[in-house]
């Protein structure tokens, strides 16, 4: 299974992301998701978030995700980008794909990468208020 | 036997430090370092529940013995996504 | 809830799709789903699959299908691009796109609108051989 | 009364054609018509587990009445996607 891992400050390019997947001939589904910052957290407005992250173990935790998922399911590929730094309002914090022959797998591999990141991975948010 | 302690997220103003080397005797356990920190920190013994704990890049137990050079760190729980 | 449905001949531009998306600051989930021709059908090798519609009825049950998402679900926007006529291995016939407050209800509608489609909205594929 | 019977897929060949005009008797039901496309293309009998049925852009049952000038649709299982 291939996979591709960035923790970065930089905005999150889908175009680019999007240009540069690599799918064989033998995959049928393209599963993505965008995480994107929203203006309220709880009744709170805010203008953005900054998110912090301990970024080896973050890495190595990922990674471990990532072989889990590799054991369960017939996933071809798996790319993640996680920005760090201040987010504002409206941009996507993160961005998730997942490619596997069939749909069922593609959804359920990219679920489970998303709940168990939200349970493991060290990375945390400071709202920033309006 | 020292060994370095890190604090992520709102721990950081809890201990009002991100990293600070500590001295812990031989044989000591991630728990044994905990009271310590928390005869420093006396706040932080107010988030025990809410702690998570990490030796170098894996969870730890607080059953886990710590060796010379090792990295601990102390965090609020994680919030990815 | 926004709706957009396209059922045409042309090839799935994404990058276009994406600069048109539309997102308001409440919104936290997008979740994309690219269905692709696979090389093999069963075990045969195929070069291509073509697919026909009954187009004005498979408008109807596609949008009978958005309004049960919008009386299930709070989701801001669906959008929905199936390609029909000849589409080759390895390019997508199928580009879906579910907007939604948090990923729980934009990966349940998004997968439950691709499973009422594969049940009720006519569409059928002819395999063309290698 | 004149209605107009469609095929799509791979019925279009169990019936050699895709659409064509058929007279019925006032009344009839999607029932009754379909015993009438298979007295004249027994093939699509042959398949009637797999046949489903619309009325226009719905799905229609064996019991519904047509009117003049119905449009009845004949297909295979749907495979969107």
């Amino acid at each position: 299974m291939r996979q591709e891992l960035s923790i970065t400050t930089e905005i999150i390019d889908e175009t680019t992301l999007n240009h540069s997947r690599r799918l064989s001939a033998g995959m049928g589904a393209v599963v993505q998701f965008l995480g994107v910052v929203r203006e309220l957290e709880g009744e709170r407005a805010i203008s953005a978030i900054d998110y912090e992250a301990f970024v080896p173990m973050a890495r190595h935790q990922f990674g471990k995700i990532f072989d889990e998922i590799d054991s369960r399911w017939s996933v071809e590929s798996i790319r993640l980008v996680h920005r760090i730094g201040r987010v504002p309002v409206n941009e996507p914090s993160l961005w998730v794909e997942v490619i596997a022959p069939h749909r069922g797998e593609a959804f359920e591999a990219c679920q489970y990468l998303i709940h168990e990141m939200k349970k493991r991975v060290p990375i945390w948010k400071r709202i920033i208020e309006l | 036997m020292k060994v370095t302690v890190q604090f992520y997220s709102w721990f950081k103003e809890l201990a009002q430090s991100s990293v600070q080397e500590l001295e812990i005797s031989k044989g000591s356990t991630v728990g044994d370092l905990l009271e310590q920190v928390y005869g420093q920190y006396p706040k932080l013994r107010e988030v025990k529940k809410s702690t998570l704990i990490a030796v170098g890049v894996e969870y730890a137990s607080l059953e886990q013995e710590l060796h010379e050079g090792d990295e601990i760190s102390f965090f609020p729980p994680v919030q990815g996504g």
